[in-house]
């Protein structure tokens, strides 16, 4: 982060790891993340019941408004650059709409679950 | 301010979190607690998040908390007073904000790559204005798209299938000027060409679902989840945000799965699905498929007396009883036969009402126990022990068609057996056909006995009878 | 790899990404790969029939001799420094073993997966 | 050379093509393009780390092709002349090969760390020294149970468990002693570390497993499966493989979960297989359990006469069909009886034999279609309307004590109903019990008949019988 110590320490680690592979672009690693993440999301998705369908509609779409970190990132920007107003203002613009869907998505997710209930 | 190798840390528990969330949802008894799952993973990413780049003034810390209080305060609002049929329409708009708000994220990153860490001296890495552009032009895309879905939902638009001459070639066009323009952008970081992806992305959405009828929105909108998901996951590679991108692939996946499934059911293809132009006023209305043969038409009394008389009854929803706000009235007729020792049980079809796991939901609201809701291969073969079959507001999803007539534009489809049953009530309110607009046969069949009316009323006259 | 040009160039790229949490660590980048990895292997072990649980073993045992990458870069080892003669025997025999696993798996696998069949 | 991005990439690939493997045995109809994917997947590993750390020196790739050549040879031809019926020896066979490359991997990373790159100017990273230590242990630990384990299974070793007087406490002094010296290499790197620890871990595998029951080394075989799935992944991040570190997820979890099924079938704790003592011939002679009271006894003859009057029949085959080797003769009845119209199936149970799946190899290997072979859930209800039951070598898996006996040890494992048919015939050799040594009630049944025999020679005697 700040410290150049503490960066410089991990360049030279991942530069270590040469020839069996290492000083591997993130890129690489994220992609290794993402195509393992479609395959627990493919499992996972197949083994809700359908009784739960829409519920998973509404919880995906509330989880997919993680995107709200980015929104975060905008709004705290420094004042300093040019372009920076407008980035502030867009992210304020996103973190509203963000927030509306994890409050919204979450709290109407789980109305709906509240209401499955066995006999008795 | 945490470290960046910290940070990575928790932003992956956040996204294991989300994937216990959907595990949760396996079966109805864990799934509360997968709901509590995701919400802390989401707790988690945004607090992460804030220490790891926190901001530096106060004036920022103020309009991160406004916008949440804002956002939060709305969305909380909307959960709470939304009626249960709204559903699908809510789960619509709710995905309109997702894609606008990725339209605004790839925008602040454009106007402050610094602050994303995309940037050297300035200058935004080619990798990243790539990723920036697909993931604003399928935001813009979700963003309309879901509009549209939302106002053909909510009947605020027709859902008739607007059919523009050579509709194809336009969109085709469009899509390749945003292709061609991404190209662009990559190489020039231009905000003119951003900005015109965004705006032709925006009408592409919209041209798109336009022609496609109401009765196929469910399927849009699982598919527009599908690709915000996408959209997500590559602002996820912009940002270098595992959390991001575990979400991205969980909800593509999911989406995808539920357009299959819907596709599946409904024995079309996904292409003639997108393609539009079906389940317009026509084939809903079921014009011309209408029949001059008799059929055997009943009473709420008769309805009453058959089914008192019955050991088996098994109750069978569909759209109608949502329409009708029907639920209810359902549980209370299932609770006076249940007092008398009757054995009552529901029979879901996979694609009964209008979107994934409908029936379940309306049922559940009218807290009917999830241990008499079966699914369609669990109960199937049950029929034909059972005295009565009430049929409320469902029409396709029983027509035997789907098993015998190959013509038919649902043949292939999984269709409950009620006939198999002593007793087929047909609760609905005249002899229109449903979404498939193909005419049931079994409406003319000895064992069947139509109940005309709406379904909240005809079940609540039903109830009343069983008192005299 | 060699080209030292390139290296830099790739951990400039993971430096940029400071903000938004670049310049990570690769082993927590490994860490989630392993993670989602576990996740997979949870569903699709359980989704295998219990018919060919058998296979499912001998076929494991074939895939866990990936471990061959190791013995190969053993063996391929210069014999510049000291230890490096001890290293290539050590890789040798490893490859030995991982190999005998290698085709004896596979081969085994094959062969009773070639006996199930259909009526007909 | 290849650029290590692009290495990855293919590492990646070959992971995610070993995932596609174990997905495709998920129905024998896909299982033979899984088992290719995962070949392509081994090919593309070897390939790749050839391509990117390619051996400077002629005489390296000579030994790397020598080496290939002479462990890949060894592999085929065992694959190509080991029995069916030794599969269970096989895989620990093979086991104990894996732990023991991993043990040599590890050591080879020791002493020319700059080749795996884990070490600067020499020194190697604590962080790789920890991941080393730990796997060499796991892989030494997996080499000497492997061996103990097929020997027992080979028959080689007596299958009674060997029981040292504080056992327990030896073992937990041992591991400890792994950890401290674990601790010590970690900051000393000094290869005395090393190489004690393997020692220790060698000894340490050989003590746990010795004490186990022969019958209970299924269990064990997957547990270690287990293990050496971690250790390779422990590997895999010592060299930054993702390859290895997939792999090795994806076999520990297989091992785990094979190692839950069994010991769920069994009803027997996972703690109680490892603790060990279960499983001797005490307890698999089932001394002391024989019963005076008569059972009714038949022939060849008399069992061939019920089947051939019958109209469906059900084959049960256990352990003892595997130690007779009589599958073939199964199948040769079960086709002379299909031959006359009669509707002949198998029924499984999850842990009949002694490993997982071990009947469906045995079957298949006598070419019995797989569309005939029907899991316990599937068929259970079917023995009601079953009229004779072919039990051959089967008997825990029958015992109906497990349904009603809350006293016995086999108490709430799931067995196949089938004294609900209308006869049972029980090939077996005496009236001795089966793996848990328990006396099976349904013996002295009124509607059993006892076949007393060698498997495949009562078999065969019974499919003679058909011809008089
Ligand atoms: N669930 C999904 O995810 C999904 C998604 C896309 C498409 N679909 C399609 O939707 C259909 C669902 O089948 P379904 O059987 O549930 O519905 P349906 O076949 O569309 O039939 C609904 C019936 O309810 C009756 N109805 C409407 N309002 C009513 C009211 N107020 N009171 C009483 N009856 C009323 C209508 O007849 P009257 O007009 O005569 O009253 C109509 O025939 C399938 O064709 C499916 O493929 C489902
Ligand atoms: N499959 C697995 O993964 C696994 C793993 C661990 C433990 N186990 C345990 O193994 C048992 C498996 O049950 P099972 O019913 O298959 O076997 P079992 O209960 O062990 O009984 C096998 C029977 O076969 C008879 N037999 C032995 N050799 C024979 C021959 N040559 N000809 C005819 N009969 C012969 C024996 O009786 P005679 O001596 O009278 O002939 C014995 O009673 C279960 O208790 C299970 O928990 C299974």
């Amino acid at each position: 982060m700040d410290s150049t110590a503490e960066q410089g320490a991990d360049v030279a680690a991942a530069a270590a790891h040469v020839v069996s592979g290492g000083a591997i672009d993130p890129f690489i690693f994220r992609l290794a993340i993402f195509v393992l993440a479609i395959f627990v999301g493919y499992y996972v998705v197949w083994s809700v019941t359908p009784a739960l369908h829409t519920p998973l509609m509404s919880v995906t779409n509330a989880i997919s408004s993680v995107i709200v970190v980015g929104a975060l990132l905008a709004v705290g920007v420094h004042l300093a650059a040019d372009g920076n107003w407008a980035s502030k203002v867009f992210g304020f613009i996103a973190l509203v709409l963000a927030s509306v869907n994890i409050f919204g998505g979450f709290l109407v997710t789980q109305r709906m679950l509240s209401m499955y209930r066995r006999k008795g | 301010m945490i470290s960046a190798n910290i940070a990575a840390l928790f932003y992956l528990i956040s996204g294991v979190l989300f994937i216990l969330a959907l595990r949760g949802l396996s079966s109805p008894a864990s799934a509360r607690q997968g709901n509590l799952f995701a919400m802390i993973g989401m707790g988690i990413a945004v607090v992460t998040t804030l220490a790891v780049a926190a901001p530096r003034d106060f004036s920022s810390w103020l309009l991160i908390i406004a916008g949440l209080a804002v956002g939060g305060g709305i969305g909380a609002f909307i959960a709470r007073n939304v009626k249960m049929t709204q559903m699908p329409q809510l789960v619509a708009a709710f995905h309109s904000l997702v894609g606008l708000a990725a339209v605004f994220v790839a925008a602040a990153a454009l106007y402050a790559p610094d602050a994303f860490g995309i940037a050297t001296a300035g200058h935004i890495h080619a990798q990243a204005l790539i990723e920036m552009s697909i993931g604003v032009a399928i935001g813009a895309f979700t963003f309309t798209g879901s509009v549209i879905a939302f106002l053909k939902l909510d009947g605020r638009m027709s859902g008739k299938p607007i059919i523009l001459p050579s509709r194809h070639q336009i969109h085709l066009g469009i899509g390749g000027a945003i292709l061609v323009l991404i190209a662009i952008f990559a190489f020039t970081a231009s905000p003119v060409a951003f900005w015109l992806i965004t705006i032709l992305a925006l009408v592409l959405g919209g041209l798109m679902i336009i022609p496609i009828g109401g009765a196929d929105m469910p399927v849009v909108v699982s598919m527009l989840n599908s690709y915000s998901g996408w959209a997500a996951a590559g602002i996820g590679f912009t940002l270098g945000n595992t959390a991001l991108i575990i979400t991205g692939a969980l909800v593509g996946s999911s989406g995808a799965i539920l357009s299959y499934i819907m596709c599946k059911a409904m024995n079309r293809s996904f292409i003639s699905v997108i393609l539009g132009g079906f389940g317009g006023d026509e084939a809903a209305g079921g014009a011309g498929v209408e029949d001059d043969r008799p059929v055997k038409q009943g009473a709420a009394d008769d309805a009453a007396f058959l089914m008192k008389n019955s050991s088996k009854v098994i109750i069978v929803p569909g759209y109608g009883m949502a329409v009708a706000q029907a639920q209810h009235a359902v549980r209370e007729m299932a609770d006076v036969l249940k007092a008398e020792g009757i054995d009552v049980r529901y029979a879901i079809h996979p694609v009964a009402g209008r979107m994934p796991g409908h029936m379940n939901v309306l049922l559940a609201e009218a807290q009917v126990p999830y241990d008499e809701v079966f699914e369609l291969e669990d109960i199937n073969s049950e029929f034909s022990q059972t005295d009565v079959v009430y049929v409320i507001g469902a029409n396709d999803v029983t027509n035997p068609a789907a098993k015998t007539d190959k013509a038919s534009p649902i043949y292939g489809m999984p269709v409950l057996n009620v006939e198999d049953a002593g007793t087929v009530l047909f609760v609905k309110r005249g002899m229109s056909a449903g979404y498939a607009g193909v005419q049931n046969e079994l409406f003319f069949r000895d064992n069947t006995m139509m109940l005309f009316g709406d379904a909240k009323k005809m079940t609540d006259d039903i109830v009343k009878a069983f008192g005299h």
